[in-house]
């Protein structure tokens, strides 16, 4: 393999790793954004979406069926935590929803291994999609030009429905001045409630792709993703979206990057240096490279 | 408010004194089952309790042992060294003679020492370090092979009947079991006259393994096999991805590879030309009993090797209890150090004098269309020191 | 009420509780032992989280990783040299030979953890609210990747074992109240002040002289002294270190029994780390009889949430114990 | 006190623009203007919170333009807050303490000790915090929090902390906001004896013109971020640009209007 | 009636900022409240909108009690608060901020229609549509806070010191405005610091002090008054 090859290839690990990642990012920020609220739970919907699909794949519905209401079901997961859990937090400090949601984090993780079983199952619903195409001497994963492809699909569809409509504005205006937003008349809960949901499908879709990646699921596949997606979101500037798609781009390659160029008794510190990269994007730039807003200190 | 504290805290004290003074039966055998049915470690320790039970029914079906039930107490350390500590204190201060249960090293190391105080043995079901019952002390057996002998057994394998000359590893750097693993094959495989290539890590709850298969696609020559040492969660995923990529090279590894979740998370066309060592080979005619028994019982065949690990592991303790003719943790001991013969599902298992890890035979698993199919029975001429 | 009197009372209740720790290290079984060992180590955790984030208001998500700072550096001091030569091969030659007690060690640990609380304070601590606590979050899983990866002094995953156990109910016990009686000093002390003060208002207290920065990093290193005291005897207790010992779980577990506590309520802190040892052991006794496994952490989960909605100041708020308060409803002499 | 074209700039607004002063010990000086013409800013600039683009201040014979805050307050700046900023959860008189034990550097070992040492100056501190108290008229409430004060007392309160740190320069941001003409006038006589007490020299932000006018030596009218006018405060009352900017042209909606 | 506020209190926490404030507002009235910093203008004004909940007392619009309705309810009613600081949404276009004015309305083509009207009231906006509100001026920004509250269509229009921090140019555009907003008919509550000029431009003021209505009256009747002159009219 020559050295462009490898570039290649390694780019195009990158590029899929990243599309989850910004996908994972999205509805994280989307919630960030409105509630300043990081919801660690975020990474479960994710698996709880897997599940869904996988059971009612094996229940015997058609695969596409199952998959398009096991998102669902992870976006109606969403918007019942939101009602149980953060509602009734809302206007609390800021520490106090980070502590919910890592107790969130807890009871669905704990309750998954009771109700699934803590044992990882394998999740080869899309396995019939044909593994590789061969451009040359590269090699693509179906998968991986999938993810790609349904991402940036999903990011301009997002893209479209901020910038467009009324609801994705008004989720922008909240964002922006919650106090002005209620004084205008937008209904809030409703808002809330739809990035919830929004963020909360996305989050099904990503744990549709990341277990077919992996090809297996377990009930506490969700912490990874989630920490990953939050450090791509500090990275691209916290609350703004197509800062998270950045953020989730830029991880990905990190990642990958650092472990393809770095001798293999380095890789391990892979995690490591992504969180000092994300302490020095916090300290030097810290309403990351799309925020806007730069935190002024109020007197 | 400092009322209502006080008065909180005298009743949650008097719950928690009434809670753990049960009245404790005499008239059954008790031994401990330590297991992480919670947490990271779970997906291996909920197999091996699923043995641990099947075989309890076993027993107690056929009528106990002296003249006795069996009984088990089972707590869940939920993969956590503080838990385990508290709940193996627990657990000896009901009167067990013996305890089990347990796969990762660690985890092993936090339950097993209060256990050597008391002077109970402790049997690990899945902990493969051959110098665990060196660290801990003489309360501590090993019912699998240590990880040296089947290093060593699948470096010979590859070495002698693959024909491999080179290899390229990959490893799990977050677990005890996967670093020896490959360290110990390194060791014999050098040792025969083999050349490691290049090593890449992972860490345990990885699902992203092309970075590192790219740079193996990138070298200039390619070795004869692939030595990945990983556990049962994320062996699938790797070769799953390896193949994705491209790479056909056969695949050693060891017991970590013995679960079904192999051949159904890489899918039978990626689960092709992979060759392990193991405890057992589930389809052979020695377990074929143990399978179907497993099934009837929990209504699926057994998840990995752990099952069956735990099934003998707490058959080997009350084969002791047999031998002893005693429940009592002191003669348990001696007769487990003395164990010789006994056949399991995983292989017969003889303790030389003083030596706590047994010594068995290796069995070398070929994955063909994602099929195990048996190879052969291998005993490594040369062993690793531990 | 007469300080002197005050004085003697606490004394009182000290003697009281060590009667109860030579009871239970004297006649008690090992399961007590053990718990009683973990409940001390545990209000030393929640005590000392408290002086950094209740009293001083960093949000840290950090803390366990000076824990774990603590215990890595008493495992390395008490493993036997032996193990020690064979295993950490990248330690200096003369360390080799080395074997300490657990008093040395406890020192060493905490001064160590202090000395990375100040040096990563430096840097984190100019970051405020959810910012500091993704920093400190940071923090932890860079001191578990190091854990992980730095296999010639922290052996990997694998971690470090057979570790002498020589951490008894009388080590832990004492550490606790010295850490109580530490914090509790530092809170009524011209610091404590300046420390609620910064946290309160950040630029009033600059605006009254307070060096805002330096008390933040005061907090913080004391409390990471604490904690790494406690990483010790954790070390020492357990007789295993592993990097994951030392991760979410502990982390969440800490900062759920300050919260629920009180945060800035010492008292609170030690109520809650008592209350939830217990109450964990009650739920895992209860889990073990219906035999659903992870039941007990929901159940924890769900106090917490309920305790956060409804009552989110936590038990004690930020009010202390003390003995007027005590005689309102007990009649002292 | 001397401050020397001072310029600051947010986002590309000019918030204060060239901007001098000169203050002899003991005066006191008025600074007013509309809302957003920058007096707020000035304070932030003096008390180090916010740096200059350009321009030096001095204090004394000592440019303090970049220091810290802290160590502009322990060199004897005190200041109150326009939305009062009080410690809400310490007490009363902890809040006080705080100012007070600005020139300490009390050992944490001998708090820990608790030596005869620490205890003596523990007293020390909460006599003269008591006694500041009561200049305030604040010793009932010593023991409360301090968000449980009324408005006013807690503006009296703000007051009190800053003079705790025995400042010579002190610095008041609106101190008669909310208050009623009542209150605004024992406000107005406490200023004064304070002044004489603690030897102070005084900057006052206010809108209250029944506060401004009598107390002030000194009057600098701000308006988007300029010096419009200085002067006495018949001379500020009379001067035409102030009246325009600032009390309002009675003309202008006749002139203007549709 | 359009508004009437009885014995209106309200707390933040332990502390009370309104201590029983009543008063009322005619339909085509234009009202003013004076008072200084912190005497409870914007309390009162934000506890009318539905972001502040009463502690005690009453709040009746038309008639019915609004006192339990949320914020977006309001609004939907037909009262529209400017708020103090202007507070438009400065990553939102103008056009944006326009359309978020009218978040509660269904009426596509009528939505259309009032940004035209808008625009004509505030012809500064016209060239403007596609910036970022956060890149306008401070008084390019109160006009579309104006006119973003406008755009609800509501009967009662209430402005927050809109003059605030505004060159005076801008104050006689502004006030020219709510004059106009006064002769189509729509009801507004000002509340100014700029006394002069808030008692040119209503028919009725009342005067707040530290949480409570001390004084009221017509304009005519307060701009010659003595105290209100000393206190605010810095005569």
């Amino acid at each position: 393999m020559s050295s462009t090859a490898y570039f290649f290839q390694q780019f195009i690990n990158a590029l899929s790793l990243g599309s989850i990642y910004a996908l994972v990012t999205i509805g994280l920020a989307m919630v960030f954004s409105i509630l300043r609220l990081i919801n660690f739970a975020h990474g479960d919907l994710m698996m709880i979406g897997s599940y869904a699909i996988l059971m009612l794949f094996n229940a015997g519905l058609p695969v596409w069926t199952a998959i398009l209401a096991g998102v669902a079901i992870s976006g109606i997961t969403g918007i019942i935590m939101e009602r149980l859990c953060y509602r009734p937090l809302r206007g609390s400090a800021e520490m106090n929803t980070l502590l919910t949601s890592f107790a969130v984090v807890v009871l669905l993780e704990n309750g998954a291994v009771l109700f699934f079983g803590p044992n990882t199952q394998p999740f080869g619903i899309l396995n019939f999609i044909q593994p590789t195409l061969a451009v040359g001497s590269l090699l693509i994963s179906k998968i991986d030009a999938i993810t790609v492809v349904l991402t940036l699909a999903i990011l301009i569809l997002t893209a479209l429905f901020i910038k467009k409509t009324t609801l994705g504005i008004s989720m922008r205006a909240v964002a922006d001045d919650l106090t002005a937003s209620q004084l205008v008349g937008i209904p809030l809960n409703r808002v809330i409630v739809s990035a919830f949901f929004i963020g909360s499908l996305f989050a099904g879709l990503a744990g549709l792709l990341w277990s077919a990646r992996a090809g297996k699921i377990f009930p506490l596949m969700g912490f990874i993703p989630v920490v990953k997606a939050f450090v791509a979101a500090v990275i691209g500037g916290f609350g703004s979206i197509p800062g998270a798609v950045i953020g989730g781009y830029v991880l990905g390659f990190a990642e990958v990057f650092f472990v393809a160029l770095l001798p293999p008794d380095f890789q391990g510190y892979r995690d490591a240096f992504v969180f000092v990269l994300l302490i020095i994007i916090l300290l030097v730039r810290p309403q990351g490279i799309l925020g806007a807003k730069a935190m002024e200190r109020r007197i | 408010m400092q009322k209502k504290i006080s008065i909180a805290i005298l009743a949650i004290a008097t719950v928690f004194l009434l809670a753990f003074s049960g009245p404790v039966g005499a008239d059954t055998v008790k031994i401990g089952v330590i297991e992480n049915l919670t947490g990271s470690m779970a997906s291996l320790d909920q197999p091996s309790l699923n043995g641990v039970k099947l075989a309890l029914k076993e027993i107690n079906d056929a009528g106990g042992v002296l003249g006795k039930k069996v009984e088990i107490i089972v707590r869940d350390g939920k993969s956590d060294p503080a838990t385990l500590a508290t709940v193996v204190e627990e657990i000896l201060g009901k009167g067990v003679s013996a305890l089990t249960g347990l796969s990762d090293t660690t985890m092993v190391l936090a339950a097993a020492p209060a256990a050597q105080r008391m002077g109970v043995s402790f049997v690990s079901s899945g902990a493969t370090s051959p110098s665990l019952p060196d660290e801990v002390g003489d309360c501590l057996f090993l019912e699998p092979f240590g990880d040296n002998v089947q290093a060593a057994a699948a470096a010979e394998y590859a070495y002698n009947d693959l024909g491999a000359k080179s290899v390229w590893v990959l490893y799990d750097k977050a677990m005890d079991y996967t670093y020896l693993l490959q360290r110990y094959f390194c060791d014999r495989f050098g040792g025969l006259g083999g050349a490691i290539i290049s090593k890449a890590t992972y860490q345990t709850g990885d699902t992203d393994f092309r970075a590192q298969i790219t740079s193996l696609k990138s070298k200039k020559t390619l070795p004869d096999i692939l030595f990945i040492s990983s556990g049962p969660d994320e062996i699938g995923t790797i070769v799953k991805q390896v193949r994705d990529m491209g790479i056909k090279i056969p695949i050693v590894g060891g017991d970590g590879y013995d679960t079904p979740l192999l051949a159904k998370v890489a899918g039978p066309a990626a689960a092709t030309d992979i060759y392990f060592t193991t405890h057992v080979a589930l389809d052979s005619k020695g377990t074929k009993a143990f399978v179907e028994n497993y099934n009837k019982m929990f209504g699926h065949p057994p998840e990995n090797g752990f099952a069956a690990l735990g099934y003998d592991a707490f058959k080997l303790i009350v084969n002791a209890v047999k031998n002893a003719n005693s429940a009592d943790p002191k003669a348990v001991k001696t007769a487990l150090a003395a164990t010789q013969g006994f056949k399991g599902v995983t292989g017969t298992i003889n303790y030389p004098k003083g030596i706590r890890v047994p010594q068995k035979s290796v069995t070398i698993i070929k994955v063909d269309g994602g099929k195990f199919i048996f190879e052969k029975e291998v005993m490594p001429s040369e062993i690793p020191a531990p | 009420m007469h300080s002197g009197r005050q004085a003697g009372y606490t004394f009182m209740a000290l003697g009281l509780f060590f009667l109860g720790i030579y009871l239970l290290s004297a006649y008690g079984n090992h399961y007590y032992q053990r718990v009683g060992n973990l409940m001390m180590i545990y209000v030393i955790l929640t005590v000392s989280l408290n002086l950094s984030s209740g009293i001083m208001g960093i949000s840290s998500l950090g803390q366990i990783g000076f824990m774990a700072i603590g215990a890595y550096v008493a495992a390395i001091l008490t493993l036997p040299p032996g193990l020690k030569e064979r295993w950490l091969t990248g330690l200096p030659h003369w360390m080799h030979s080395i074997q300490t007690g657990l008093l040395p060690a406890m020192l060493l640990a905490g001064l160590l953890a202090a000395v990375v609380a100040f040096l990563v304070g430096i840097v984190i601590l100019r970051l405020q609210g959810v910012f500091a606590a993704v920093a400190t979050l940071g923090f932890l899983i860079i001191v578990k990747v190091i854990a992980e990866n730095w296999m010639t002094v922290t052996r990997g995953g694998r971690g470090l074992s057979a570790l002498p156990a020589y951490t008894n109910l009388w080590w832990t016990s004492t550490a606790a109240v010295v850490t109580i009686y530490a914090v509790w000093r530092i809170l009524k002390s011209p610091h404590g002040r300046s420390m609620i003060a910064v946290r309160e208002h950040d630029l009033a207290a600059q605006s009254v002289g307070i060096n805002a920065p330096k008390i933040r990093l005061l907090a913080f290193v004391i409390s990471a002294f604490f904690t790494g005291i406690a990483g010790a005897l954790w070390a020492n207790l357990i007789g295993v270190v592993s990097p994951g010992s030392f991760y979410l779980w502990l982390t969440l577990l800490i900062i759920i029994m300050m919260v629920v506590g009180g945060m800035g309520s010492v008292t609170g802190s030690v109520i809650s780390a008592v209350g939830f040892t217990i109450l964990l052991e009650l739920l895992r006794g209860f889990e073990n009889k219906i035999a659903m496994y992870g039941i007990s952490y929901i159940i924890f989960a769900v106090v917490f949430l309920l305790m956060i909605i409804f009552r989110p100041e936590g038990i004690m708020g930020d009010r202390e114990f003390s003995w007027r308060n005590v005689r309102r409803i007990i009649p002292l002499p | 006190m001397n401050i020397n074209a001072i310029s600051i700039s947010f986002g590309g607004v000019k918030a204060l623009d060239d901007y001098h002063l000169n203050l002899a010990p003991s005066r006191i000086l008025g600074v007013i203007g509309p809302n957003g013409a920058g007096k707020t800013t000035l304070f932030n600039l003096i008390t180090g919170f916010i740096r200059p683009d350009s321009g030096h201040i001095y204090f004394g014979d000592e440019e303090i333009t970049h220091w810290e805050p802290h160590r502009i307050a322990r060199k004897g700046i005190s200041r109150s807050f326009q939305n009062i900023c009080l410690f809400n959860r310490l007490s009363v008189i902890d809040n006080v303490i705080v100012g007070c034990q600005i020139r300490q550097h009390p050992s944490l070992l001998s708090a820990l000790f608790k030596t005869p040492g620490f205890k003596r100056n523990e007293k020390k501190l909460r006599d003269s915090a008591r006694r500041l108290l009561s200049v305030f008229g604040l010793e009932k409430q010593s023991d409360q929090r301090a968000m449980s004060l009324s408005y006013g007392d807690q503006r009296r309160l703000e007051i009190a902390r800053a003079l705790a740190a025995r400042p010579k320069l002190l610095m008041i941001d609106e101190p008669a906001a909310g208050m009623n003409p009542r209150e605004t006038e024992d406000l107005l006589a406490l200023i004064l004896k304070l002044r004489i007490e603690f030897d102070l020299t005084i900057i006052l932000i206010e809108h209250n013109m029944n506060l401004v006018m009598p107390l002030c030596e000194t009057i600098q009218v701000l308006n988007y971020g300029r010096l419009v006018a200085e002067g006495t405060p018949a001379e500020i009352q009379q001067n035409p640009e102030v009246i325009d900017a600032y009390l309002g042209d009675e003309n202008d909606i006749a002139s203007h209007g549709s | 009636m359009i508004l009437q506020v009885t014995d209106l209190e309200v707390f933040y926490g332990n502390i009370q900022a309104l201590h029983g404030i009543s008063f009322n507002v005619e339909e085509g009235e234009t009202v003013t409240i004076i008072g200084s910093n912190g005497a409870g203008k914007s309390t009162t004004l934000l506890t009318i909108a539905g972001l502040l909940k009463p502690g005690k007392g009453e709040i009746k619009y038309l008639g019915t009690s609004t006192k339990t309705l949320p914020a977006d309810r309001i609004v939907r009613r037909g009262i529209s608060l400017c708020p103090e600081g202007r507070r438009i949404f400065s990553s939102l276009t103008v056009y944006e901020n326009l359309i978020m004015g009218a978040v509660q309305r269904r009426d596509r083509k009528k939505i259309r229609a009032d940004v035209k009207w808008v625009l004509s009231l505030f012809p500064d906006l016209n060239s403007r549509l596609d910036q970022a509100g956060g890149t306008l001026s401070g008084g390019q920004q109160q006009m579309l806070a104006i006119g973003r509250s406008l755009m609800s269509r509501p009967k009662l229009l209430i402005l927050d010191e809109p003059s605030l921090g505004l060159a005076p140019v801008l104050v006689n555009q502004i006030f020219n405005v709510i004059a106009t907003l006064k002769n189509d008919g729509t009801t507004v509550l000002l509340v100014e610091q700029n006394a002069r000029r808030a008692l040119e431009i209503a028919d009725r003021g009342y005067v707040i002090e530290t949480g409570r209505i001390t004084m009221e009256g017509s304009s005519t009747f307060l701009k010659s008054n003595d105290q209100v002159k000393s206190a605010y009219l810095g005569g």
